[in-house]
């Protein structure tokens, strides 16, 4: 398990997405025809024109780009117009990257759910609790690597349970 | 038979072949002039008391299982009279006083042992709500001292004074305080009360409350039915079942409270002391083992046994507090069902039924409250109105809006 | 020298040196501390918990009752440990406990002497004179006597893991109906994890003496571990015991990493503990031999048969020169072969059956005997039996096997509250009902023989991936001669001679008779009363014959009688195993505010406030206490400007059409009619009607709101408004969320607060009072190109401004904030000022209290509904004595004022009637010169003007008091407005 | 104990926060007695119990589980609120 690299991704763009009930489709279609993306199902992911999507409870996305020009909250607002409320929150969260073959064996240490290949599959989304904080963790959909997140205000303590200073 | 140090020295030399049982195991009879519902330690306490201070002997005490299966026989044994609100601390400090002749009183050894209680605080605001408790303890006559870190450090210096997340500042000391053996509070209670004639009936389960006309005539049971002029629950975590026979919804919740004890070890800890940034207390039997526990699981249940997630929150407390227990291993985990009230304080009141009367919410206190208990409740069911230190503890006090909120958590029972 | 030349798992060619009792030995890999001793001769292992009587080694396993050892020393000392379960080590120290001053001479063995009178629950009839003397006398000896080993006071040095499994087939035992149920649910493709206790897979295999396949057993054991690697689902975890069934599949296993090292290497965890998520488990944990009742059953030398052949088959070990054999089963006979192959000469065998099973064997045979007594002090000597025309001999022997009959090892199949059943044929318990998703397979199934627990494991490991929605393939089994199993439950109450049913804790046949006779006769009365069952080994020996005679007392069947509870864990676990990395600092994770770094690097003083740390003070170069530090800080927010780091609040947005509907109901004060730009103190109540919390609430735009709430109920405001946007009123169109993380928040107060704004301000924005009165709020640019808010709120009563910019600019900003000249100020600052104004915090918001006790009841809105609303106007919650708040300051200004005292009536008895409130807060105000505090007291401000006393025995303070308004700095509230 | 998100599928009981059963419709009168009775009085059944769950450390959906209270057996689990 040596090989493990993580990383954390300082330049990033986030925004939360909260879709108004009743305005899915509508949302839907936004994210298409600005990105040409579809918005995930429930414990999935999506990527496509430079924004990944993650799911983030029901109607509930977080969109994440590189690059912190903090652009990406206003952009997806008037994408939706009054379909979604789009939240900056780009300085919401610590997020991490767990690259390596060893990476999924690593974090299966700390995280309580199934992190099998079978089951957490490329793309899968999950919403869950390490170490007393709240952490979203998500299997790339196209690369061997984890994005892990929590709240910015855990940081320190976050990567000391990972074993990280 | 009377116990005594001649009796015991006595029966060793004949082979103790001559002990008596310790109470009768007896048959219901067809009709009694109370029957108690549950022979846990409240009601084996109340049928005592009723025969012994105001002569109504004619009573039986029903218990669905063996006598103590219940919370008595199971809890972690602290008793304390360290609480804050008028209408609780007045009635803890009776609970206490009883306790303090017990022994004498039953002539059964209940193993009471003031070695006092010890509650950490960790913060200002935490100290000063102690203070405020402390101060009003004091006010009812009971005993109370407020440390510094520095006193409790004397008096426990193994707690993690050096790389805690949460220094300790001091602690709430109530010296009277300590522990005292649960089982045998409920066999002396049994074999006191069966002296004076009570009878004490196992494996009988009530399951029906009979009522004609709005009073009380009698219970249907798993041995059958029995006729009784008065009938008083005291059956803790089942209240709301029993109290549903006679049509009533209780401001109560059953939940679970776990316990765990350590294998036996030389004396380690010699009071009770209590966690005050986390959930986690602990003391040291008289056999070596450590009991310890923390918080209720925070659901409902009627299953006598919790899950890891409230084990863990205890586990890691006493490692934050007490980092020598590391190598010292759990023996035994348990659970038991709480009855726990919408303000976290008891219920000792007639009920809506004439002659039926109940006592329940004691969520995770009760044990101490056992002498008290009993004795209140005795009095409420003999003279059919409320003793002064059991006036607060009304049914209807969540109408008028006179809670006892000690933790001020509201009607969320999984928080007091 | 009892070490067999050849033979066993033991690896001669690697010697191991230990220590016992300080006398140095020799061992070698592959021992058990227990063989290792039994190697060397050494049966007096350790003493027993009340009678202090010499005990020896009778199992050699997990269920070990008698010898347990001290192992290691300093801060990783471990009282009470099988020395049948430790795998020796070199350097291994170990010490015999509970005995003095030492194992041979122990002075405690007089309590033998005394055991006429130390009979069960001798203590609850004595000792209760006079009153005082327990505490002072009685209990400390007690105390001093009972427990076993020592614990060190040291905090454990060692590290612990925690990790998580989910799997589709659990394996619990490695044994052959494990391994058998492993390779057949492995097949499937099904994700398997065994786990087996022991350190090697195999099980009973290892310790006796059978053929697979026509085989030495070993050759199939061998087999099976080569073909597990290929499976790449299948994870085989050794040194692992199962220690509890929970809920829905769930199961908690204890992995023992470094404890057969002599410590662990530098990083390495002593254990791990996994937290197993399956969907359906094989029960495969064997079976564990029960011992017999009669006297002197006690005695080292006195071992169960199936442990002797586990230390002549598996350790190479002689446990003795001569023995008796004592059987009540069939499988008992085999240690009279096994023995005989070792060398072992058998003296005698007794069968205790009614019906015993005919053997050949060269000794001679006392069918339907008992044993009737043991001799030889320490160390077996001879054993006496009575034949069954009841005479009686004496045979000459150094080790007595004692094969009672094997209890299925089926505790966590009882974790989730079934009993067992009582197997009548089998005399023994068996499984009943079932964790969900459990199958219980040979032994622990009640199928004792070789050939069941194979095809048990075949079968069940099958069934179990196909619960798991696997599709396994049917292979065909090893042949097994198969074996009818016979065994019975000898209970012979015996006379004459202490006859031990719990070894440990030292109860014998005739505490369970006293108990019976003193009515004490459920099974679980007669655990609580004689302690039996109660040791570190649970009753794993014990249980079952005690209840035996308790039932043959009584009359009752076995299966009426009924076994006690079983509950985890199946064996003891260390606590600090249990509580993982969460320990020390690491015990909760802390929340930091972005500032902190800042803060830190000026040498803030922080101070834990929930999950976060905030910084209390600033000290400066000169300052000698916080008081001093605070009163400078406070008096630079009254007379100049200060900042204090207010992150730590929460903050929720609201959206939606319904966002002002949604607030309406969730504060006692109206919100939707708050104008885009402003804010608003608010107030919630929860149902109850008491006060849950308090805050501002800002409106952003027609549809967005934002709204702080307290530190302390940042979470809980959270959740309840979720519960309600969710539960109580999913038709509205809003949305909630909690933005607590993303903004750092800055209070900004003081005279000069404006200009700090001004300057910090991009330019073209106006702060003047006419443009941005008291309780506006706009956004801000920040002319470092920053985006944030400002609301003009204030807490200490001067003119004062909130800066909410995104966490990760908090730094730049708050810099620039101090260039300007702001002086930091902490939370002791913030307290002082707050009380100076009379605003109430947490010693008043302490979920006890109402609108009205707070002086508050204007802010109950007569217009709307809202949540609380009815509740809290409940007569007694509207009583006029019900106390309320005042301010209150001391007569004599010197005096210093403490929170927590009570209010009494000048010159009225110090007792509860004459209790009339407590003091909530207090502090010393640097504004006025002297001790201020917040109090609740019966009547409330009509008092204003009267003295009360401020009661605070514990701290020894009694302080006279004036009644005064709560706020004691300008109370027009003019400063903020300017 | 493990819930059953509907959403996040099976998860151990430390990441929800329960909050009890679920009770008689709350009222929207000034009828004290039903707010008394809404607020403070509990079926507490020892059998299948109706009950809130919130997912809190996981989507934060709040959830109506049903519940052996005997057995901890989950007999159903919802969202307590219907989206769309
Ligand atoms: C783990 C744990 C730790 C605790 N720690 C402490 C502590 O340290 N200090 C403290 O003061 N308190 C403590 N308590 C609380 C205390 O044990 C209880 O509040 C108290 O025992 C309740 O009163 P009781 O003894 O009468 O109840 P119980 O012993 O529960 O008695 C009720 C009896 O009623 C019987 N019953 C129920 N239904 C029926 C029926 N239908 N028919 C007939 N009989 C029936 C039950 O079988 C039971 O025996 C703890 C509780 C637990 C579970
Ligand atoms: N003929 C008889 O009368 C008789 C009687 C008893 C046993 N046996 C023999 O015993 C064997 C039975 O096979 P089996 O596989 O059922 O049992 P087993 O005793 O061979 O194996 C059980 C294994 O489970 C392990 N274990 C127990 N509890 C555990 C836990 N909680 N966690 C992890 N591991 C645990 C033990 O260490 C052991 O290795 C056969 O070899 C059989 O011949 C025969
Ligand atoms: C104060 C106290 C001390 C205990 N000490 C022990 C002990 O030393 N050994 C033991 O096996 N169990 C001990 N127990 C736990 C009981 O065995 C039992 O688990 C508990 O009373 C609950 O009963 P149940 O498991 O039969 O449901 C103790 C319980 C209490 C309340
Ligand atoms: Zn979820």
């Amino acid at each position: 398990m040596s090989d493990v690299v993580v990383t954390e991704r300082r330049d990033l763009s986030l925004a939360m997405i909260l879709v108004r009930r009743g305005t899915l489709a509508a949302v839907e279609d936004a994210m298409r025809g600005r990105y040409g993306l579809e918005l995930p199902a429930a414990g999935r992911c999506t990527t496509g024109g430079g924004v990944t999507l993650l799911w983030h409870g029901p109607d509930r996305f977080l969109a994440m780009r590189d690059g912190g020009d903090a652009t990406l909250a206003s952009e997806l607002a008037s994408a939706f117009v009054a379909a979604a409320y789009v939240v900056e929150a780009s300085a919401s969260r610590l997020v991490l990257a767990v690259s390596g073959t060893g990476a999924g064996e690593a974090l299966s240490r700390h995280l309580p759910i199934d992190l099998h290949p079978r089951v957490f599959t490329p793309g899968s989304v999950a919403l869950t609790r390490s170490a007393h904080i709240d952490v979203l963790v998500w299997r790339e959909a196209d690369a061997p690597c984890f994005g892990l997140a929590c709240a910015s205000s855990y940081r320190d303590s976050f990567r000391r349970s990972l074993s990280l200073r | 038979m009377r116990y005594s140090w001649l009796t015991v020295l006595t029966e060793a030399l004949r082979g103790q072949t001559g002990w008596q049982p310790a109470w009768r195991d007896a048959t219901p009879r067809d009709a009694y002039d109370v029957v108690i519902v549950g022979g846990g330690g409240h009601g084996l306490a109340t049928a005592y008391y009723l025969a012994k201070e105001h002569g109504i002997s004619n009573v039986a005490v029903l218990e669905k299982g063996y006598i103590g299966s219940g919370n008595a026989g199971r809890n972690t044994t602290i008793i304390r009279s360290n609480y804050l609100l008028p209408g609780n601390e007045a009635f803890y400090e009776w609970s206490m006083k009883l306790w303090e002749g017990l022994e004498q009183d039953l002539n059964y050894n209940a193993m009471v042992s003031q070695r006092g209680v010890l509650n950490l605080y960790h913060s200002d605001g935490q100290r000063d709500a102690f203070a405020r408790r402390g101060n009003s303890m004091r006010l009812h006559g009971a005993d109370a001292e407020l440390l510094d870190a520095d006193a409790v450090r004397h008096m426990v210096p193994y707690l993690d004074f050096v790389n805690a997340r949460f220094p300790i500042r001091g602690g709430l000391l109530q010296r009277r305080g300590g522990t005292a053996r649960h089982d045998a509070v409920v066999w002396g209670y049994a074999r006191a009360a069966d002296q004076r004639g009570v009878d004490i009936v196992q494996n009988c389960e009530v399951t029906g409350l009979r009522i004609e006309s709005g009073r009380i005539t009698g219970l249907d049971t798993s041995r059958g039915f029995i006729r009784a002029g008065k009938v008083g629950i005291a059956v803790a975590g089942n209240s709301s079942r029993v109290a549903a026979m006679a049509g009533m919804r209780l401001p109560i919740e059953s939940h679970v409270l776990q316990a765990f004890v350590s294998e036996g070890v030389k004396p380690l800890i010699d009071t009770v002391v209590t966690f005050g940034a986390g959930h986690f207390y602990i003391s040291q039997s008289d056999k070596g083992g450590l009991v310890f526990g923390g918080d209720i699981d925070g659901y409902n249940s009627y299953a006598q046994r919790g899950s890891f997630p409230a084990m863990a929150d205890v586990m890691e407390s006493a490692m934050a507090l007490m980092p020598m227990l590391g190598r010292l291993r759990v023996l035994r985990q348990w659970g038991g069902i709480m009855d726990m009230s919408m303000d976290g304080s008891p219920i000792i009141d007639r009920t809506p039924v004439d002659g039926l009367y109940l006592n329940a919410g004691w969520c995770y206190g009760g044990f101490k409250a056992t002498p008290a208990s009993g004795w209140c409740f005795a009095w409420t069911i003999a003279k059919e109105h409320a003793h002064a230190l059991n006036a607060k503890l009304r049914l209807d006090r969540f109408r008028s809006g006179a809670m006892l909120d000690e933790k001020g958590a509201g009607p969320q029972p999984n928080l007091h | 020298m009892s070490r067999l030349p050849a033979g066993g798992l033991i690896d001669r060619a690697s010697p191991l040196p230990f220590t016992f009792d300080g006398v140095r030995l020799e061992g070698c890999a592959g021992d058990t501390l227990a063989s290792a001793l039994l190697a060397n001769g050494v049966r007096l292992v350790g003493r027993s918990f009340k009678y202090h009587r010499p005990r020896g080694i009778l199992t050699a396993g997990s269920d070990e009752p008698n010898a347990l050892v001290e192992l290691r020393g300093g801060a990783r000392r471990e009282p009470n440990t099988r020395a049948t379960t430790v795998e020796l080590f070199a350097g291994l120290t170990a010490a015999s406990q509970n005995r003095f001053p030492s194992l041979r001479y122990d002075l405690a063995a007089i309590n033998g002497l005394l055991s006429p009178v130390f009979s069960a629950g001798f203590y609850y009839k004595t000792f209760m004179w006079p009153a005082k003397a327990w505490e002072r006398l009685y209990e400390p000896i007690i105390r001093r006597a009972a427990g076993l080993g020592r614990a060190s006071f040291a905090p454990d040095p060692d590290i612990y893991e925690h990790a998580h499994l989910h799997c589709d087939v659990l394996v619990i035992g490695g044994g052959p109906a494990g391994i058998a149920a492993t390779l057949a649910a492995a097949r499937s493709g099904a994700r398997v994890v065994l786990c087996e206790e022991d350190a090697w897979l195999g099980g009973r295999l290892l310790s006796d003496q059978e053929t697979i396949d026509g085989k030495p057993a070993a050759a199939w054991l061998a087999d099976a571990q080569e073909a597990m690697p290929g499976f790449p689902e299948l994870r085989v975890l050794r040194r692992t015991t199962v220690t509890t069934a929970y809920d829905h599949g769930s199961y908690l296993a204890l992995e023992r990493i470094a404890d057969h090292k002599p410590q662990p290497a530098p990083g390495e965890p002593r254990q791990r503990v996994w937290h197993i998520a399956t969907r359906a488990a094989v029960l495969a944990a064997g079976a564990l031999e029960r011992p017999m009742v009669f006297p002197g059953n006690d005695r080292p030398g006195v071992m169960l048969a199936s442990a002797v052949r586990s230390y002549i088959n598996r350790f190479a070990v002689r446990p003795g020169r001569r023995m008796v054999l004592l059987t009540a089963s069939d499988d008992g006979w085999r240690t009279a072969a096994d023995a005989a192959r070792a060398g072992i000469a058998i003296a005698a065998v007794v069968d205790a059956r009614d019906q015993p099973a005919s053997r050949i064997v060269d000794a001679p045979v006392f069918a339907g005997g008992q044993v009737a007594g043991t001799e030889g002090g320490s160390s077996l000597q001879c054993v006496f039996i009575t034949d069954a025309t009841g005479q009686r001999h004496r045979i000459d022997a150094d080790l007595l096997a004692v094969a009672g009959g094997w209890n299925p090892t089926l505790h966590l199949a009882c974790h989730l509250g079934a009993r067992p059943a009582w197997n009548a044929g089998l005399a023994a318990f068996v499984p009943d009902v079932t964790p969900p998703g459990m199958l219980v397979a040979g032994a622990a199934a009640g199928r004792l023989g070789l050939a069941d627990a194979l095809a048990d494991g075949a079968r069940l490991g099958a069934e179990a991936a196909r619960a798991a929605g696997f599709e396994p393939r049917d292979l065909p089994g090893p042949y097994v001669e198969p074996e009818t199993v016979r065994q019975s439950l000898v209970v012979d109450i015996p006379h004459g001679g202490k006859a031990f049913v719990d070894f440990q804790n030292d109860v014998t046949a005739g505490d369970v008779a006293l108990a019976a006779r003193e009515g004490y006769r459920s099974v679980e009365h007669l655990k609580r009363y004689t302690t039996l069952g109660m040791a570190t080994d649970q009753g794993k020996t014990a249980n079952v014959n005690g209840l035996a005679i308790m039932a043959a007392l009584t009359g009752a069947s076995i299966g009426e009688t009924g076994t006690t509870v079983y509950r985890p864990p199946f064996v003891p676990v260390a606590i600090g195993a249990l509580a993982g990395p969460h320990r020390g600092r690491d015990f909760r994770p802390f929340r930091l505010t972005p500032a902190h770094r800042w803060a830190e690097s000026v040498g803030a003083v922080f101070s834990e406030v929930g999950p976060w740390l905030r910084a209390q003070h600033y000290p400066q170069a000169g300052e000698t206490s916080w008081l001093q530090s605070a009163c400078r800080e406070a008096l630079a927010v009254r007379h100049a400007v200060g900042v204090c780091d207010v992150s730590t609040l929460g903050k929720i947005e609201v959206f939606g059409p319904d966002a002002g509907v949604l607030l309406d109901r969730l504060y006692t004060n109206t919100m939707s009619t708050l104008a885009v730009g402003r804010a608003r103190y608010g107030l919630m109540l929860r149902e109850d009607g008491l006060v849950m919390d308090d805050g501002t609430v800002v409106r952003l735009a027609p549809e967005h709101f934002v709204l702080t709430t307290t530190t302390a109920n940042a979470a809980g405001v959270l959740r309840h408004m979720e519960f309600c946007r969710q539960v109580l009123w999913p038709e509205l169109d809003a949305e909630v969320l909690d933005v607590s993380d993303q903004w750092a928040q800055f209070a900004i107060a003081g005279p000069l607060s404006r200009d700090v704004v001004q300057a910090l301000a991009a330019p073209g924005q106006d702060f003047s009072n006419a443009a941005f009165p008291h309780l506006a709020a706009a956004p801000l640019r920040l002319t470092g190109g920053q985006d944030g808010r400002l609301f003009r709120v204030s807490f200490s009563g001067e003119l004062a401004y909130e800066l909410a910019v995104p966490a990760t600019d908090a730094e730049p900003v708050l810099r620039r904030v101090l260039d300007t000249g702001a002086v930091p100020y902490g939370t002791e600052a913030l307290a002082m000022l707050r009380v100076e104004k009379g605003h109430v915090a947490g010693g008043e918001l302490n979920g006890q209290t109402t609108a009205r006790d707070l002086g508050l009841e204007r802010m109950l809105s007569r217009r709307k509904d809202f949540i609380g609303r009815v509740l809290a106007q409940r007569p007694a919650l509207l009583a006029p004595d019900r106390p309320s708040l005042v301010g209150v300051r001391p007569v004599d200004r010197k005096m210093r004022l403490a929170s927590g005292g009570h209010f009494l009536a000048i010159g009225a008895p110090a007792d509860a009637a004459h209790d009339l409130g407590w003091v909530s807060s207090a502090v010393f105000s640097p504004t006025l010169g002297h001790s201020i505090g917040l109090g609740f007291l019966a009547g409330g401000l009509s008092r204003a003007g009267q003295s009360v006393r401020a009661y605070d025995p514990v701290r020894g303070a009694d302080v006279e008091v004036e009644i005064v308004h709560p706020c004691f700095v300008d109370p027009q509230g003019a400063r903020l407005r300017v | 104990m493990r819930i059953p998100c509907p959403y996040c599928g099976p998860r151990g009981n430390e990441e929800f926060v329960f909050l009890g059963g679920v009770g008689p419709a709350r009222p929207d009168g000034d009828d004290a007695d039903a707010w008394h009775d809404y607020v403070y009085l509990r079926e507490n059944v020892a059998g299948a119990h109706r009950e809130y769950w919130q997912h809190t450390h996981g989507c934060r959906a709040w959830l109506v589980v049903t519940r052996d209270t005997r057995s901890h057996a989950v007999l159903g689990a919802e969202p307590a609120e219907k989206r769309e």
